[in-house]
């Protein structure tokens, strides 16, 4: 016999160490089980959809950074500008393209990694972040002697890129894809073989393929559930559509699934890299475009595959030498709406499970 | 491919108005320079159209269902609002998984009161997408589920993303400031600040 | 969150307070004071116990100054995730108006002493959302008292790190025992 | 039983294969900097303190008052103010606010005489914040004592 109780609202957040930032839930349990889960948003709107509007094209760039997805700051600058380059008709020089290519696939790996490491954290592996961490600051050493800055780059222009390599960059990052693959292995030996973590993700929070279209999942969300779309390759942007690389699909959408869709892109991320350092053309880094470009008028629309997703930017310029209008499509938003779809029906320690899987960063859900 | 399907949607739609297509780019125009492309109006990368929002739950549901659209996947609703001319834009993004392909819709409402259908229940993706635009550009989506703010607080006032938005700063916070301020004069000099 | 009444002025502890005094008063008793006030802010301060309010890209920062790299526990700072047990409160990142009145309540539900640290530019006066925006707190310090800025965008965990001594510092040069206590 | 025996031989696999991960690390290379005591230098392009190196051969500021990077900040940090004309131009104030300042680095870019450039230098927290406000003098003393690449060109060749 099923015992029926009294309907339980339980609260997490917004400051709550294991919802990855200034989330709230408000969970509705019945005894353990979990009947809905309301996110509650808003906790970190920074209104950057406003504040392009009052800033140049040129420092949209550095807001672009800050004001969306704070891991990915490459990847928000690059779903920016390809708006702006559209809009624009701005060329790209060839070695420009490549360095963006290498500059994203970086920021995906470093992304990820963090996303393993508190993903860890949060289902007891506290060991995993230390190892996450570890190889991230290597790769923010490699982005610091690039780009001059770890976590905010700045380095990508309308029309190309800041600054050309500096020396010995490109080997000292084959050094680091080589010791990587190994470390990848070493992130499956202390999970993937782990009894204990398997039974807390395998089987967990699945998301059928339907749903997640429906519920406008995207990225490795919409990847661990069988929806074979990664804007790479179906719309190629930068030097992608020049390189070989796989969509890791997996039908089983679980959080295991996510997992796997994830540690199988730094894989082939790190092949991007090498391939994409091979092919490195030699030439102009910049295509001359003014410190106060204007725009004329029109509007496009650029996705771009950031690490969390489909990542669109909906561009409106009148001219001026700053937009109009500019719609961020943040894909970790779509992706939080399609938690509840995930949760409903689990119990409450899978709560941290699931939304860790899930692989939100709160400052692009609000932007 | 997704032209022809702006087209296609004319055919069963004629009140369905397509986006001026995108102008050749001429070669050697100056790049970041306004000048030629401004007589012609604005140029949409995008394919798309504009679609009356009386006529827009219909057009969705084809969309979404037909054979040649198949479009199953609602990337964002927002609107761009137009003082000028007195509108706000509601523009959908549609996408179909299978076919990837790709439309914008556009909804021209008045700017006093718009109100447009909600495709929420075509979409569900659309239902936060929705409620964002309500919040920050006061758009009323008829028929949603749950149309509360979802951004700022329950009782902030205005909407931020029109473009005659003033921001004010909330009653509490002036009140906290003062509050804060009467902590710093307590204390002695050298505690805190 | 609605207007509070004004805090009470601040007084010292009465049963310490009456101590401290009789101390004072014999001969030889301020060093012993000294002496055993020493002795309290080298413990605190070598135990700093961080209330982590992470709350955007610092927060990122924040948490690679405790992984491998940098290893803030080797300094006995020890990240708390509740209040109650923390000595300080690190923000970190951008605070919403509509987050305001949740740091606020943390920092009360802290036990006295408790020390702030602004970490980025925008926790410390709005930094790259000063201008043209409706949502973003210009400033933390309008909120909750602030000890120890620490300025960059984010800053380097080493700039944290500097933060964090430079509270201690502070903490090891404050009279603990004779310092003003709100009631 | 077999099945208990199987998963009990999973666990001590899954445990013994983490272990080992660990045990790796451990014998492996440090990977901790001792802070204080010990830095790591930071890469030349860090976006650090901004400064006001001097031109070493006519001691002056490099500045020529355009208000180029005072435009281009995106948060309104830098103020600039000169007094005099023609030649006898002088910069009066530049404040640059570094609690505001985002580190992006556009007003070195747009700088036509590098007369700001970023140092490699990021310990700057303070106990008040009107400390952050950088003048003229701070920035000037905040500049590297050795002269940096002349003109744009040896810039953008930085190592």
């Amino acid at each position: 016999m099923a015992l029926r109780t009294e309907e339980l609202m339980l609260n997490m957040g917004p400051q709550h160490p294991s919802t990855h930032g200034v989330l709230r839930l408000v969970v509705t349990l019945d005894g353990e089980n979990i009947v809905d889960v309301v996110p509650d948003i808003g906790y970190l709107h920074s209104s950057v959809e406003k504040m392009m509007e009052y800033r140049t094209y040129l420092q949209n760039v550095a807001l672009a950074d800050r004001g969306m997805d704070y891991l990915t700051a490459l990847a928000n600058e690059e779903g920016y500008l390809l708006a702006v380059e559209r809009v624009g008709r701005i060329e790209v020089p060839p070695r420009a393209r490549y360095l963006r290519t290498i500059m994203l696939e970086l920021q995906r790996l470093s992304s990820h990694l963090v996303w393993l490491g508190t993903w860890g954290i949060d289902l007891g592996a506290t060991t995993v972040f230390l190892y996450c961490f570890r190889e991230r600051e290597r790769i923010l050493d490699l982005f610091e002697q690039a780009t001059g800055g770890r976590l905010h780059h700045v380095y990508f222009r309308p029309g190309g890129v800041y600054e050309d390599l500096p020396d010995g960059w490109t080997d000292r990052v084959l050094a680091f894809c080589d010791e990587f693959l190994g470390r990848v292995d070493e992130y499956h030996e202390l999970l993937t073989g782990n009894p204990i973590f398997l039974a807390r993700v395998q089987g967990v929070g699945v998301l059928p393929r339907d749903r997640a279209i429906a519920m406008g999942a995207c990225g490795p969300v919409a990847r661990a559930s069988g929806v074979d779309f990664d804007v790479r390759k179906a719309f190629p942007y930068e030097a992608y559509g020049e390189l070989a690389f796989d969509v890791p699909v997996f039908q089983e959408g679980d959080c295991f699934a996510r997992y796997r869709v994830r540690m199988e892109e730094m894989r082939q991320s790190v092949r991007i890299i090498q391939q994409a350092i091979a092919k490195l053309p030699d030439g102009e880094i910049r295509s001359k475009v003014q410190v106060n470009v204007k725009l004329p008028r029109g509007e496009a629309y650029a996705r771009t595959e950031s690490p969390r997703g489909d990542l669109g930017v909906y561009l409106v310029s009148e001219g001026e030498d700053a937009p109009y209008r500019v719609k961020i499509r943040a894909p970790s938003f779509s992706n939080l709406f399609a938690l509840t779809e995930m949760m409903r029906g689990w119990k409450v320690a899978d709560v941290i499970a699931i939304l860790g899987s899930v692989d939100i960063v709160l400052s692009d859900v609000d932007r | 491919m997704s032209w022809a399907l702006v087209e296609r949607l004319r055919e069963r739609f004629p009140e369905v108005e397509p986006f001026p297509r995108e102008a050749p780019h001429e070669a050697g125009a100056p790049v970041g320079r306004p000048g030629r492309h401004e007589a012609r109006g604005p140029t949409y990368h995008t394919p798309g159209a504009f679609v009356p929002a009386a006529r827009l739950l219909e057009v969705a549901r084809v969309l979404r269902d037909e054979a040649p659209f198949g479009l199953d996947y609602c990337s964002f609703v927002t609107g761009v609002d137009r003082p000028e001319q007195d509108l706000v834009e509601v523009v959908y993004h549609l996408f179909s998984m299978d076919e990837r392909h790709e439309l914008l819709l556009k909804v021209r409402v008045p700017r006093r009161d718009p109100r447009v259908p909600s495709v929420s229940a075509l979409w569900p993706a659309a239902n936060w997408h929705e409620r964002e635009a309500y919040d920050l550009l006061g758009v009323v989506f008829e028929g949603h589920p749950d149309l509360r703010r979802i951004m700022m607080t329950d009782d902030w006032e205005g909407h931020p993303l029109r473009k005659d938005y003033v921001y004010q700063e909330p009653r509490w916070l002036v009140d906290l400031g003062a509050q804060r301020q009467r902590e710093i004069e307590g204390l002695r000099l050298g505690d805190r600040a | 969150m609605s207007a509070q009444a004004p805090p009470p002025i601040p007084t010292r502890i009465a049963p310490i307070q009456t101590a401290v005094d009789i101390l004072d008063s014999l001969p030889g008793g301020s060093v012993v004071l000294s002496k055993v006030e020493y002795l309290l802010n080298w413990s605190r301060a070598a135990s700093l116990w961080p209330l982590t309010f992470g709350l955007a890209c610092c927060a990122i920062e924040m948490m690679a100054a405790w992984a491998g790299r940098f290893d803030l526990d080797r300094m006995g700072v020890i990240p708390r995730a509740t209040p109650r047990q923390a000595d300080c409160m690190i923000v970190a990142g951008r605070c919403t108006i509509k987050m305001a009145p949740i740091v606020r309540r943390l920092w009360e539900q802290m036990p006295e002493p408790k020390y702030v640290i602004s970490m980025g530019s925008c926790a410390t006066c709005g930094g790259p959302f000063y201008y043209d925006n409706y949502s973003i707190l210009k400033g933390i310090d309008q909120v909750v008292p602030v000890d120890v800025y620490v300025p960059g965008c984010p800053p380097r965990p080493e700039a944290l790190i500097e933060g964090l001594l430079k509270l201690q510092e502070k903490i090891k040069a404050e009279p603990f025992l004779r310092r003003a206590v709100p009631a | 039983m077999e099945a208990l025996a199987t998963r009990a031989w999973e666990a001590v696999a899954g445990l013994y294969a983490g272990l080992r991960v660990t045990f790796r690390a451990l014998v492996g290379r440090k990977n901790t900097v001792m802070y204080p005591l010990q830095k790591v230098n930071v890469a030349p392009r860090w976006h650090g303190l901004l400064a006001l190196p001097v031109d070493p051969e006519t001691g002056s500021d490099k500045c020529i008052i355009c208000f180029q990077c005072e435009r281009v900040c995106p948060d309104r940090c830098i103020h600039i103010e000169a007094g005099g004309k023609g030649k006898d131009r002088l910069l009066t104030r530049f404040d640059i606010e570094m609690d505001k300042c985002c580190y992006c680095g556009l007003c070195v870019e747009v700088c036509p005489t590098e007369a700001i450039v970023f140092v490699p230098h990021y310990e700057t927290s303070t106990y008040n914040r009107a400390n952050l406000v950088y003048d003229l003098d701070d920035l000037r003393r905040a500049a590297p004592k050795e002269p940096i690449a002349h003109g744009v060109v040896a810039m953008r060749g930085r190592p």
